[in-house]
Protein backbone atom coordinates (compact mmCIF):
# COMPACT_ATOMS: atom_id res chain seq x y z
CA UNK A 1 0.00 0.00 0.00
CA UNK A 2 1.28 3.64 -0.69
CA UNK A 3 0.70 6.32 0.64
CA UNK A 4 1.13 10.15 -0.03
CA UNK A 5 2.65 12.60 2.28
CA UNK A 6 2.85 16.60 2.00
CA UNK A 7 4.27 19.55 3.54
CA UNK A 8 5.30 19.19 7.13
CA UNK A 9 4.70 15.44 6.89
CA UNK A 10 6.73 15.14 3.82
CA UNK A 11 9.45 16.49 5.48
CA UNK A 12 9.25 14.24 8.48
CA UNK A 13 8.88 10.88 6.36
CA UNK A 14 11.66 12.40 4.04
CA UNK A 15 9.63 11.45 0.83
CA UNK A 16 6.51 12.36 -1.04
CA UNK A 17 5.59 8.38 -1.01
CA UNK A 18 5.90 5.73 1.40
CA UNK A 19 5.40 2.04 0.86
CA UNK A 20 3.38 -0.05 3.84
CA UNK A 21 4.40 -3.14 3.60
CA UNK A 22 1.97 -4.22 7.03
CA UNK A 23 -1.28 -4.98 6.26
CA UNK A 24 -3.75 -2.52 7.55
CA UNK A 25 -7.65 -2.59 6.73
CA UNK A 26 -8.53 0.40 8.55
CA UNK A 27 -7.64 4.16 8.66
CA UNK A 28 -7.33 3.80 12.46
CA UNK A 29 -4.83 1.21 11.77
CA UNK A 30 -2.73 3.07 9.41
CA UNK A 31 -2.49 5.70 11.84
CA UNK A 32 -1.15 4.02 14.52
CA UNK A 33 1.34 2.35 11.69
CA UNK A 34 2.36 5.72 10.93
CA UNK A 35 2.69 7.12 14.15
CA UNK A 36 5.36 4.09 15.33
CA UNK A 37 7.33 4.84 12.11
CA UNK A 38 7.11 8.47 12.43
CA UNK A 39 6.65 9.45 16.00
CA UNK A 40 7.00 12.73 14.54
CA UNK A 41 3.71 13.36 13.45
CA UNK A 42 2.63 12.72 16.94
CA UNK A 43 3.56 16.31 17.48
CA UNK A 44 1.30 18.29 15.07
CA UNK A 45 -1.61 19.81 15.43
CA UNK A 46 -3.61 17.75 14.03
CA UNK A 47 -3.16 14.60 11.03
CA UNK A 48 -5.61 13.57 8.73
CA UNK A 49 -6.15 10.98 6.44
CA UNK A 50 -7.57 10.91 3.12
CA UNK A 51 -9.23 8.10 1.18
CA UNK A 52 -9.87 8.51 -2.59
CA UNK A 53 -9.26 12.73 -2.05
CA UNK A 54 -11.93 12.85 0.85
CA UNK A 55 -10.82 12.91 4.49
CA UNK A 56 -11.42 9.68 6.10
CA UNK A 57 -12.76 8.96 10.08
CA UNK A 58 -10.53 6.44 11.86
CA UNK A 59 -13.28 3.83 11.50
CA UNK A 60 -13.53 4.04 7.80
CA UNK A 61 -11.95 0.99 5.60
CA UNK A 62 -8.83 1.05 3.17
CA UNK A 63 -9.11 -0.98 0.17
CA UNK A 64 -6.43 -2.01 -1.92
CA UNK A 65 -6.04 0.81 -4.75
CA UNK A 66 -7.12 3.38 -2.76
CA UNK A 67 -5.23 6.71 -2.79
CA UNK A 68 -4.46 7.26 0.74
CA UNK A 69 -2.77 11.07 1.74
CA UNK A 70 -1.40 11.86 5.01
CA UNK A 71 -3.16 15.87 5.78
CA UNK A 72 -1.27 17.62 8.20
CA UNK A 73 -2.99 21.23 9.19
CA UNK A 74 -3.37 22.91 6.30
CA UNK A 75 -2.64 27.10 5.60
CA UNK A 76 -3.80 27.50 2.00
CA UNK A 77 -5.11 31.10 1.10
CA UNK B 1 -20.85 26.23 -15.54
CA UNK B 2 -20.93 28.61 -13.20
CA UNK B 3 -18.43 28.31 -10.99
CA UNK B 4 -14.60 28.19 -11.52
CA UNK B 5 -11.85 26.70 -9.32
CA UNK B 6 -8.66 26.36 -10.34
CA UNK B 7 -4.60 26.16 -8.89
CA UNK B 8 -1.62 27.52 -10.69
CA UNK B 9 1.18 29.33 -11.03
CA UNK B 10 -0.10 32.92 -11.33
CA UNK B 11 -3.58 34.21 -11.10
CA UNK B 12 -5.15 37.87 -11.32
CA UNK B 13 -8.14 39.22 -9.67
CA UNK B 14 -9.49 40.55 -13.10
CA UNK B 15 -9.85 36.57 -14.18
CA UNK B 16 -12.31 35.59 -10.82
CA UNK B 17 -14.55 38.71 -11.61
CA UNK B 18 -14.46 38.44 -15.25
CA UNK B 19 -16.15 34.98 -14.85
CA UNK B 20 -18.36 35.84 -12.03
CA UNK B 21 -19.70 39.03 -13.84
CA UNK B 22 -22.45 39.00 -15.56
CA UNK B 23 -25.26 41.83 -16.73
CA UNK B 24 -27.77 40.02 -14.18
CA UNK B 25 -25.80 40.23 -11.20
CA UNK B 26 -25.70 43.35 -10.06
CA UNK B 27 -23.19 42.79 -7.10
CA UNK B 28 -20.05 41.02 -6.42
CA UNK B 29 -17.98 40.73 -3.73
CA UNK B 30 -14.17 39.44 -4.04
CA UNK B 31 -11.39 38.83 -1.36
CA UNK B 32 -7.81 38.74 -2.65
CA UNK B 33 -5.29 37.28 -0.51
CA UNK B 34 -1.35 38.23 -0.79
CA UNK B 35 2.07 37.54 0.97
CA UNK B 36 2.44 39.68 3.54
CA UNK B 37 6.52 41.09 4.17
CA UNK B 38 5.74 39.60 8.03
CA UNK B 39 4.69 37.35 9.84
CA UNK B 40 4.30 37.75 13.82
CA UNK B 41 7.05 40.42 13.65
CA UNK B 42 9.54 38.86 11.70
CA UNK B 43 10.38 39.73 8.06
CA UNK B 44 9.24 37.15 5.16
CA UNK B 45 11.30 36.68 1.99
CA UNK B 46 9.29 34.53 0.51
CA UNK B 47 6.49 31.84 0.62
CA UNK B 48 6.01 28.47 -0.86
CA UNK B 49 2.90 27.04 -1.35
CA UNK B 50 2.47 23.01 -1.95
CA UNK B 51 -0.73 21.72 -3.03
CA UNK B 52 -2.73 18.04 -2.98
CA UNK B 53 -4.00 19.25 -6.26
CA UNK B 54 -6.64 16.79 -7.01
CA UNK B 55 -8.12 16.95 -3.56
CA UNK B 56 -7.38 20.49 -3.30
CA UNK B 57 -9.82 21.27 -6.42
CA UNK B 58 -12.19 18.75 -4.88
CA UNK B 59 -12.38 20.61 -1.72
CA UNK B 60 -12.85 24.17 -3.63
CA UNK B 61 -15.47 22.73 -5.54
CA UNK B 62 -17.56 21.40 -2.74
CA UNK B 63 -17.38 25.11 -1.15
CA UNK B 64 -18.39 26.63 -4.30
CA UNK B 65 -21.46 24.07 -4.88
CA UNK B 66 -22.75 24.81 -1.23
CA UNK B 67 -21.98 28.54 -2.28
CA UNK B 68 -24.52 28.22 -4.68
CA UNK B 69 -27.02 25.58 -3.04
CA UNK B 70 -27.43 27.16 -0.03
CA UNK B 71 -26.62 31.11 -0.20
CA UNK B 72 -27.87 32.63 -3.37
CA UNK B 73 -24.93 32.80 -5.40
CA UNK B 74 -25.25 32.41 -9.28
CA UNK B 75 -21.83 32.47 -9.98
CA UNK B 76 -18.63 31.80 -8.23
CA UNK B 77 -14.61 31.75 -8.66
CA UNK B 78 -12.19 30.23 -6.62
CA UNK B 79 -8.34 30.53 -7.47
CA UNK B 80 -5.21 29.51 -5.97
CA UNK B 81 -2.05 29.61 -6.72
CA UNK B 82 1.15 26.70 -5.88
CA UNK B 83 4.93 26.97 -5.79
CA UNK B 84 6.69 30.34 -5.12
CA UNK B 85 5.16 33.55 -3.83
CA UNK B 86 7.29 36.72 -2.95
CA UNK B 87 5.35 39.55 -0.98
CA UNK B 88 2.88 41.59 -2.30
CA UNK B 89 2.11 38.95 -4.88
CA UNK B 90 -1.35 37.61 -5.08
CA UNK B 91 -1.92 34.09 -3.34
CA UNK B 92 -5.86 33.91 -3.40
CA UNK B 93 -9.01 35.41 -4.88
CA UNK B 94 -12.52 34.60 -4.08
CA UNK B 95 -15.26 36.45 -6.27
CA UNK B 96 -18.80 35.64 -5.81
CA UNK B 97 -21.99 37.63 -7.79
CA UNK B 98 -25.46 37.46 -6.56
CA UNK B 99 -28.59 40.19 -7.06
CA UNK B 100 -28.25 40.78 -3.25
CA UNK B 101 -24.83 42.25 -2.21
CA UNK B 102 -25.26 41.16 1.32
CA UNK B 103 -25.20 37.41 0.07
CA UNK B 104 -22.41 38.31 -2.12
CA UNK B 105 -20.50 39.30 0.99
CA UNK B 106 -21.53 36.29 2.95
CA UNK B 107 -20.33 33.60 0.37
CA UNK B 108 -16.96 35.43 -0.19
CA UNK B 109 -16.11 35.31 3.68
CA UNK B 110 -17.59 32.08 3.90
CA UNK B 111 -15.61 30.47 1.16
CA UNK B 112 -11.98 31.97 2.37
CA UNK B 113 -12.59 30.71 5.94
CA UNK B 114 -13.33 27.60 4.68
CA UNK B 115 -10.43 27.08 2.37
CA UNK B 116 -8.42 27.79 5.33
CA UNK B 117 -9.57 24.90 7.33
CA UNK B 118 -10.65 22.53 4.58
CA UNK B 119 -8.40 22.72 1.21
CA UNK B 120 -4.92 20.60 1.16
CA UNK B 121 -2.97 23.54 1.17
CA UNK B 122 0.38 24.08 3.09
CA UNK B 123 2.29 27.00 3.10
CA UNK B 124 5.81 27.34 4.04
CA UNK B 125 7.29 31.05 5.13
CA UNK B 126 11.06 31.31 4.65
CA UNK B 127 13.13 33.69 6.88
CA UNK B 128 16.71 34.74 6.91
CA UNK B 129 16.80 32.90 9.90
CA UNK B 130 15.06 29.47 8.73
CA UNK B 131 12.21 28.22 7.24
CA UNK B 132 8.67 27.04 8.86
CA UNK B 133 5.63 25.30 7.83
CA UNK B 134 2.80 27.08 8.73
CA UNK B 135 0.47 26.20 11.69
CA UNK B 136 1.63 22.98 11.71
CA UNK B 137 2.16 22.77 15.51
CA UNK B 138 -0.14 23.35 18.22
CA UNK C 1 -2.01 59.28 1.52
CA UNK C 2 -4.21 56.14 2.25
CA UNK C 3 -7.38 56.53 0.81
CA UNK C 4 -8.67 57.22 -3.15
CA UNK C 5 -12.22 58.55 -3.99
CA UNK C 6 -12.52 59.12 -7.39
CA UNK C 7 -15.84 59.75 -9.55
CA UNK C 8 -15.00 59.70 -13.36
CA UNK C 9 -16.08 58.25 -16.18
CA UNK C 10 -14.57 55.00 -15.94
CA UNK C 11 -13.44 53.00 -13.32
CA UNK C 12 -11.52 49.28 -13.14
CA UNK C 13 -11.73 46.99 -10.25
CA UNK C 14 -7.83 46.80 -10.63
CA UNK C 15 -6.73 50.50 -9.99
CA UNK C 16 -8.87 49.99 -6.52
CA UNK C 17 -7.44 46.89 -5.66
CA UNK C 18 -3.64 48.59 -6.61
CA UNK C 19 -4.16 51.24 -4.64
CA UNK C 20 -5.16 49.78 -1.65
CA UNK C 21 -2.92 46.59 -1.63
CA UNK C 22 0.41 46.98 0.18
CA UNK C 23 2.62 44.48 1.23
CA UNK C 24 1.72 44.59 5.10
CA UNK C 25 -1.98 43.93 4.29
CA UNK C 26 -2.53 40.50 3.98
CA UNK C 27 -6.06 40.72 3.26
CA UNK C 28 -8.29 42.58 0.55
CA UNK C 29 -12.00 42.34 0.21
CA UNK C 30 -13.64 44.30 -2.55
CA UNK C 31 -17.18 44.96 -4.00
CA UNK C 32 -18.11 45.65 -7.46
CA UNK C 33 -21.65 46.89 -8.69
CA UNK C 34 -22.30 46.54 -12.52
CA UNK C 35 -25.33 47.87 -14.74
CA UNK C 36 -27.94 44.61 -14.74
CA UNK C 37 -29.58 44.34 -17.99
CA UNK C 38 -33.07 44.00 -16.25
CA UNK C 39 -34.89 45.89 -13.32
CA UNK C 40 -38.22 44.46 -12.00
CA UNK C 41 -38.52 42.12 -14.68
CA UNK C 42 -37.87 45.54 -17.39
CA UNK C 43 -35.13 45.17 -19.95
CA UNK C 44 -33.14 48.09 -18.80
CA UNK C 45 -31.32 49.92 -22.30
CA UNK C 46 -28.65 51.82 -20.21
CA UNK C 47 -27.99 54.01 -17.35
CA UNK C 48 -27.16 57.82 -16.98
CA UNK C 49 -25.47 59.00 -13.58
CA UNK C 50 -25.64 62.51 -12.50
CA UNK C 51 -23.08 63.55 -9.78
CA UNK C 52 -23.23 66.65 -7.25
CA UNK C 53 -19.20 66.02 -7.64
CA UNK C 54 -18.13 68.28 -5.00
CA UNK C 55 -20.29 67.21 -2.63
CA UNK C 56 -20.53 63.57 -4.05
CA UNK C 57 -16.48 63.78 -3.03
CA UNK C 58 -16.86 64.93 0.52
CA UNK C 59 -19.44 62.15 1.48
CA UNK C 60 -17.52 59.42 -0.17
CA UNK C 61 -14.34 60.92 1.44
CA UNK C 62 -16.27 60.98 4.90
CA UNK C 63 -17.19 57.28 4.33
CA UNK C 64 -13.59 56.51 4.16
CA UNK C 65 -12.15 58.16 6.62
CA UNK C 66 -15.03 56.68 9.13
CA UNK C 67 -13.84 53.01 7.82
CA UNK C 68 -10.28 53.72 8.93
CA UNK C 69 -10.59 55.56 11.81
CA UNK C 70 -13.43 53.38 13.24
CA UNK C 71 -13.34 49.72 11.43
CA UNK C 72 -9.33 48.92 11.42
CA UNK C 73 -8.79 49.38 8.01
CA UNK C 74 -5.52 50.90 6.93
CA UNK C 75 -6.34 51.61 3.24
CA UNK C 76 -9.43 52.26 1.07
CA UNK C 77 -10.70 52.97 -2.33
CA UNK C 78 -13.73 54.03 -3.32
CA UNK C 79 -14.42 54.88 -7.12
CA UNK C 80 -17.77 55.89 -8.84
CA UNK C 81 -18.62 56.42 -12.55
CA UNK C 82 -20.82 59.33 -13.92
CA UNK C 83 -22.60 59.67 -17.51
CA UNK C 84 -23.94 56.90 -19.60
CA UNK C 85 -23.31 52.83 -18.74
CA UNK C 86 -24.72 50.06 -20.39
CA UNK C 87 -25.78 46.92 -18.93
CA UNK C 88 -22.42 44.93 -17.46
CA UNK C 89 -20.39 48.20 -17.44
CA UNK C 90 -19.00 48.73 -14.18
CA UNK C 91 -20.40 51.24 -11.84
CA UNK C 92 -18.87 51.52 -8.09
CA UNK C 93 -15.89 49.51 -7.01
CA UNK C 94 -15.27 49.70 -3.25
CA UNK C 95 -11.36 48.10 -1.88
CA UNK C 96 -10.73 48.00 1.89
CA UNK C 97 -7.33 46.32 2.99
CA UNK C 98 -6.58 45.16 6.33
CA UNK C 99 -4.76 42.78 8.32
CA UNK C 100 -7.84 41.15 9.32
CA UNK C 101 -10.18 40.24 6.58
CA UNK C 102 -13.30 40.36 9.11
CA UNK C 103 -12.73 43.78 9.30
CA UNK C 104 -12.44 44.14 5.31
CA UNK C 105 -15.51 42.59 4.60
CA UNK C 106 -17.44 44.25 7.64
CA UNK C 107 -15.95 47.77 5.85
CA UNK C 108 -16.57 47.28 2.54
CA UNK C 109 -20.29 46.45 3.06
CA UNK C 110 -20.95 49.74 5.28
CA UNK C 111 -18.76 51.44 2.17
CA UNK C 112 -21.53 49.98 -0.23
CA UNK C 113 -24.61 50.49 2.00
CA UNK C 114 -23.86 53.75 2.82
CA UNK C 115 -22.93 55.23 -0.05
CA UNK C 116 -26.22 53.81 -1.03
CA UNK C 117 -27.80 56.24 1.19
CA UNK C 118 -25.71 59.69 1.70
CA UNK C 119 -23.44 60.37 -1.34
CA UNK C 120 -25.60 62.43 -4.10
CA UNK C 121 -25.34 60.43 -6.73
CA UNK C 122 -28.67 59.98 -9.31
CA UNK C 123 -29.45 56.76 -11.55
CA UNK C 124 -31.81 57.58 -13.91
CA UNK C 125 -32.90 53.69 -15.75
CA UNK C 126 -33.69 53.92 -19.56
CA UNK C 127 -36.25 51.40 -20.96
CA UNK C 128 -37.26 50.62 -24.53
CA UNK C 129 -40.64 52.71 -23.44
CA UNK C 130 -39.25 55.33 -21.00
CA UNK C 131 -37.23 56.58 -18.60
CA UNK C 132 -37.41 56.64 -14.65
CA UNK C 133 -35.18 58.25 -11.89
CA UNK C 134 -34.42 55.53 -9.43
CA UNK C 135 -36.17 55.41 -6.17
CA UNK C 136 -37.45 59.28 -6.60
CA UNK C 137 -40.84 58.53 -5.52
CA UNK C 138 -42.00 56.50 -2.41
CA UNK D 1 -29.40 83.21 -3.84
CA UNK D 2 -28.96 80.62 -6.21
CA UNK D 3 -29.91 76.85 -5.84
CA UNK D 4 -28.61 74.05 -7.80
CA UNK D 5 -30.85 71.23 -8.75
CA UNK D 6 -30.15 67.62 -9.48
CA UNK D 7 -31.47 64.77 -10.75
CA UNK D 8 -35.61 64.77 -10.78
CA UNK D 9 -35.38 67.92 -9.10
CA UNK D 10 -33.59 69.48 -11.90
CA UNK D 11 -36.41 67.98 -14.01
CA UNK D 12 -38.80 69.66 -12.09
CA UNK D 13 -37.51 72.86 -11.59
CA UNK D 14 -36.57 72.78 -15.94
CA UNK D 15 -33.13 73.86 -15.06
CA UNK D 16 -29.84 72.89 -13.46
CA UNK D 17 -29.59 76.10 -11.30
CA UNK D 18 -32.78 79.00 -10.58
CA UNK D 19 -32.77 81.94 -8.48
CA UNK D 20 -34.52 82.80 -5.57
CA UNK D 21 -35.68 86.26 -5.57
CA UNK D 22 -37.36 85.95 -2.16
CA UNK D 23 -35.51 86.64 0.91
CA UNK D 24 -35.01 83.57 2.91
CA UNK D 25 -32.57 83.16 5.76
CA UNK D 26 -33.20 79.43 7.11
CA UNK D 27 -33.40 76.17 5.05
CA UNK D 28 -37.09 75.43 6.20
CA UNK D 29 -37.89 78.93 5.16
CA UNK D 30 -36.10 77.79 1.58
CA UNK D 31 -38.00 74.67 1.37
CA UNK D 32 -41.30 76.20 2.06
CA UNK D 33 -40.66 77.96 -0.71
CA UNK D 34 -39.12 75.35 -3.37
CA UNK D 35 -42.78 73.60 -2.27
CA UNK D 36 -44.57 76.64 -3.56
CA UNK D 37 -42.78 77.24 -6.72
CA UNK D 38 -42.67 73.60 -7.50
CA UNK D 39 -45.63 71.45 -6.22
CA UNK D 40 -43.97 68.27 -7.22
CA UNK D 41 -41.13 68.82 -5.29
CA UNK D 42 -43.97 66.99 -2.31
CA UNK D 43 -44.36 63.84 -4.19
CA UNK D 44 -40.85 62.67 -4.10
CA UNK D 45 -39.52 59.89 -1.58
CA UNK D 46 -37.07 62.68 0.06
CA UNK D 47 -36.21 66.25 -0.15
CA UNK D 48 -33.30 67.46 1.25
CA UNK D 49 -31.18 70.81 1.29
CA UNK D 50 -27.42 70.97 1.44
CA UNK D 51 -25.42 73.82 2.31
CA UNK D 52 -21.81 73.96 1.12
CA UNK D 53 -21.86 70.51 0.14
CA UNK D 54 -22.99 69.37 3.49
CA UNK D 55 -26.56 67.99 4.80
CA UNK D 56 -28.25 71.14 6.20
CA UNK D 57 -31.25 70.97 8.94
CA UNK D 58 -34.51 72.31 8.36
CA UNK D 59 -33.49 75.24 11.65
CA UNK D 60 -29.96 76.16 9.73
CA UNK D 61 -29.36 79.16 8.84
CA UNK D 62 -28.56 80.58 5.39
CA UNK D 63 -25.93 83.53 3.99
CA UNK D 64 -25.44 84.74 1.61
CA UNK D 65 -22.71 83.01 -0.55
CA UNK D 66 -23.85 79.93 0.52
CA UNK D 67 -23.40 77.00 -2.25
CA UNK D 68 -27.24 75.78 -1.97
CA UNK D 69 -28.44 72.51 -3.80
CA UNK D 70 -31.60 70.10 -3.90
CA UNK D 71 -30.90 66.69 -3.46
CA UNK D 72 -33.83 64.64 -4.39
CA UNK D 73 -32.75 60.64 -3.00
CA UNK D 74 -29.95 59.79 -4.28
CA UNK D 75 -29.61 56.00 -6.02
CA UNK D 76 -25.95 55.91 -6.28
CA UNK D 77 -24.15 52.51 -6.52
Amino acid sequence: MKVLLFGIAKDIAGAPVIQVDTPVTQVAGLREYLYGRYPRLRELRSCMIAVNKVYAADGDALQPGDEIAVIPPVSGG
Amino acid sequence: MDLLVQIKDSITVQEAVDFVQSPSCGGVAVFIGTVRNETRGKSVQKLYFECYTPMALSEMEKIARHIQQEMGIQRIAILHVSGEKLPGETVVVIAAAAPHRGAAFTACQYAIDTLKETVPIWKKEYFEDGEVWVAAHP
